[in-house]
């Protein structure tokens, strides 16, 4: 692991007050962050990166490179979770397995988010249609999770109400931060190219501020993560291990993948990260409703607890120490 | 008169109210982001933040027969999805 | 000892208040922030950012002889403004 | 309709969040903005507007012209209520007759806001002074509102409470959010007076991030008026009829008489959105105390409903181009 | 079964908890921010800005010996820091 | 009094806005900042304020005069409440003693950051390591106020409980705003050392915004300070002196302090701030939890009620010119 990355990515302001977080629970200082203001950063950070994403895709254009990188990130949203699934059908039933393997087909905002902080610190260029990828790859995962418990479990669901897959799409498509997110890029875009004076107006609020505010959120996201670890310790060794192993072997396909497609380093990453994280938003708000019978302190604790900090702390320094030994660096 | 009290997650607040409506509730009242722990496990207040939402308490107060009605359409919702349902009598002030 | 709910609008909450001390009430708690619907149709959270408040829930804890005193203050608030009062037993811990 | 006028105000990010907002309930999202953060944005807007506006008017000065048509504006506040109510009687019983006579002869602040925008947007000038009309044109129809139900109703209200003026002129004037705005208003009059750092140490709070608060805001806004449309549309044709063609009348009277202040196009459009917009804010408040006969779905509806959302995306460039026709345009 | 209602300050909500854990409450259900006031005084908003919190309120579905149990646990918190604790009649939906 | 510099600090626009929320509960307008928006903004500031000592902290470096300084704070923080506990006890017992003691003994961070910006608007200097101050003063008068119960109310309390120190020591040290403020301290020091691009872009939202989130803050404690006041008339004149004269006696001995310890007028006047202000947020937590016996009324309501709005509004200049006396300027 190259600890000089991994230093470098630990003393930023984000990944500090993400520690000041985790710190005050272990410590057990009341520290909290009370609702709904985690949701006010969060809606705010979603819809500062998917403004600023509509800009740069409307100056970046639709190329070649632009529309393959998106539809490979939406493959990999559909691939990965099936991996996800067999492996964790070792030792989880159908439920379980599959809205995991949704959890983990899907993707982390906040640690992307903290992955472009991240190269902006290396001075490592990356584009902003990534953003698209991101807001892609949020649903298609809740499909194939439903896929999988439709397809694995019809029998032992006696009392399941069918599965309407209108009401599914609806609830994968139109999550409120998804949409919000993919609302915001879209506006970005439109403003971008039709008001450019309306570009300049937003920049302090959806670009000065954002470094700020994404330290007050990952504040409160130590706090949560580090509440929900205990959680997952409970559930046992198994599922410990493969919030580790999994963002591992999902990172190191994204790297592979995103060689083929001849990534840059700053894009290679942010594809990397893209993989490797697993939502705790979109995804367990879907499962919830479709398949109860899976444990929600399973889909959320994993995702929450220890992938998102594990990430966030050393995942994002080791895979892009990964992208440059895979990748070559052009500067 | 009778009062029900019924706690379950925020996710399931539309259907359930739904539910109501068509049991033919008089009148109900929603208190959101109410935690708690059942037989399911605790609710946190970062549940808020997974957009699982907290946990909505309702409180109908109705006639008997129409309770009869309601716990049709309810239980079945309660079964489903987990959550909590009493009853307790109550007068008209 | 009885228990009384009281659930009316926001707006309201001050007069409701001062009837219920004027009342004797020896105490209350009030859950801001709830909606619902009623007689007078749905309270839903928007009305909160008009400055009308969504609904206000009361509940006080007195003996019965206290209860009617203040039932002559509450009721009469609730029947000009609108909102709902039930009263059911309750027993000290 | 000059298309190309709405067009231009259409493709900005205030009016494209909004649209996010209401299309977000159509498509049945769950995106929601939860209490108390439309306060919070709201409150911001109030107290930005305002301290900017003192600021202006303390180096503008009184001169005739703003007290013209801040008295102007005050004026129209008391007659629009009148003409309101006469046109409300057709259909309507005296109660919510009054009380949405009272909504429209008062202003919708936000509406104001998106004015402004939409004349920075078009490089046009206008003046900070006209927030003071802003703010002046809150609470007089309240007034008349309740002078209607006096006069015109008195037989039919065996049970009403005594209308005790202090406690209605007390509400109408000291609202929360009037009070606010006025508040603030003085407070930037001071500041520019006698803190000269103050204002530049205000500036990046109150200027910079305006737009982008405008932004979320109306996103929320967009979401509560596309909730409260329905229970329009079951209060039936004659509402709808009227929160559509009332503004229009309204505004035609409003140009006439920025005609009559010469005022310059900038000033004129705001005058006439001014009287053009109605409240949802300050007077739902004050009728739900004082005339609870009045239905406040009747009331909320029609001005939050349809008239703000007309406003805010037609209403605006239709009223520019009204007053480009009638107000020769000096540069 | 049973419906225990208990209002305290929000301050001691983890001590509470802990003691229905304890006495072993099959679950219960939080709602915080809540104001009132009691022998003690009134409690308001700005409470919680000063970090003292403002009330908590919880609610408790239990057995009648399971109640017994809670009592001795809850009863000594409420004296020594204040708040109430009432009893009331449920039925299961 | 120099009338001069009251008006200098008065006219700001923090102050104003304080004053704008007393006013709107003195003429009872229905203004009010619902929770958790006060508690954003308090974190908001403790989170700025923290940072930006961290960054002059580790420009100024460890030096005698910092490490002195901050001793002598903390001193004070633990004399300060002896004094005040053994003039209480005129009047009060031992427990509202201890409880009003211990919060005198402790500090305001909202006085200190305005005290902060009237210094900023004089064009005084003063330095980031008083914010270190300020965080180590807030907790060791918790203890003085439990050891002081301790020792002077040892049989008069035959229920309470053990004083468990452990638990006590982590009330006072682990409270979500002292840890908050230390955090973020820490957290400005690690990044100014190690990460300059990183606090560049703290910037805009720890530095520019501050100012406007000060006046949005102090405009709800204006509001929350008049709600209090009434509970301290009702306490009655003992104290209500108290309340007034306290801080104006620690203040005069922390212009003595501060002279003895040679600091500079800026400097000096945040000593004696903090000497003169009183704590409404650690301590009355931690004593809410170990004395309950005491009423907290009178500890909030003296602390919050009249001491803060009397500290904002006169004490600030007047100590200043306490320290224009005393403290011989060298600019
Ligand atoms: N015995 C109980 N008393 C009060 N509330 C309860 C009880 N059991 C469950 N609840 C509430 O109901 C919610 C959902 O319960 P469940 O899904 O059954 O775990 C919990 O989070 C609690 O808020
Ligand atoms: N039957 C009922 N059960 C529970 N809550 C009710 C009922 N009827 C009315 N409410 C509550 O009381 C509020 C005011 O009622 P109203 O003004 O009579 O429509 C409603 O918004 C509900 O929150
Ligand atoms: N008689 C009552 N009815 C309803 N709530 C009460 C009553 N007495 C006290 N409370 C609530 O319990 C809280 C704490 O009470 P206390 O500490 O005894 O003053 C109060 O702030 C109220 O919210
Ligand atoms: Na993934
Ligand atoms: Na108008
Ligand atoms: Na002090």
């Amino acid at each position: 692991m190259d600890t000089n990355l991994v230093l470098q990515n630990v003393l930023t302001p984000p990944v500090l007050f993400f520690f000041l977080g985790t710190i005050a629970v272990v410590l057990r200082s009341d520290l909290e962050i009370p609702a709904p203001l985690p949701k006010l950063f969060s809606f705010y950070l979603l819809l500062a990166i998917g403004f600023k994403g509509g800009l740069e895709l409307e100056s970046s254009g639709f190329g070649i490179q632009v529309v393959q990188t998106v539809g490979a990130a939406v493959l990999m949203s559909l691939i990965l979770p099936l991996i996800c699934f067999f492996i964790l059908r070792l030792k989880l039933d159908v439920f379980n397995s599959a809205a995991i393997a949704a959890a983990y087909g899907s993707i982390s905002a906040v640690t992307f988010i903290t992955a472009e902080s991240f190269l902006e610190n290396l001075n490592v260029h990356f584009d902003g249609f990534m953003v698209a990828a991101l807001a892609l790859m949020e649903s298609p995962a809740i499909i194939v999770g439903l896929l999988l418990v439709k397809v694995a479990a019809p029998a032992e669901r006696p009392n399941a109400k069918r599965i309407r897959w209108k009401s599914i799409l609806h609830e994968a498509m139109l999550n409120g931060s998804v949409y919000l997110l993919i609302g915001s890029l879209l506006i970005g875009f439109l403003t971008a190219a039709n008001n450019p004076s309306g570009v300049e107006k937003m920049h302090p609020f959806t670009g000065n501020l954002f470094y700020g505010a994404e330290c007050f959120f990952l504040l409160d996201m130590g706090i949560v993560a580090a509440k929900r670890l205990p959680r997952l310790l409970k559930a046992g060794s198994f599922l410990i291990a493969f919030a580790i192993a999994m963002p591992l072997f999902n990172a190191f396909l994204g790297v592979l993948v995103a060689k083929f497609l001849e990534l840059g380093p700053g894009n290679a990453l942010l594809f990397v990260v893209l993989c490797a994280s697993a939502s705790y938003i979109a995804v367990p708000a879907a499962m919830r409703m479709t398949v109860p019978e899976a444990k929600s302190s399973y889909y959320i604790s994993t995702a929450l607890g220890l992938t998102f900090p594990f990430n966030i702390v050393f995942g994002i320094p080791l895979y892009m120490g990964m992208v440059n030994k895979f990748i070559p660096m052009v500067s | 008169m009778k009062r029900l009290d019924l706690i379950f997650s925020d996710r399931e607040l539309d259907t359930m109210l739904k539910a109501l409506d068509d049991g033919g509730a008089p009148g109900y009242t929603i208190t959101k982001h109410v935690t708690g722990k059942g037989p399911q496990g605790a609710v946190s207040e970062d549940m808020e933040f997974t957009d699982l939402g907290a946990n909505a308490h309702v409180i109908v107060f109705c006639e008997e027969n129409t309770l009869e009605k309601l716990a049709l359409k309810v239980k079945p919702i309660l079964n489903y999805y987990g959550g909590i349902g009493y009853i307790s009598d109550a007068k008209t002030l």
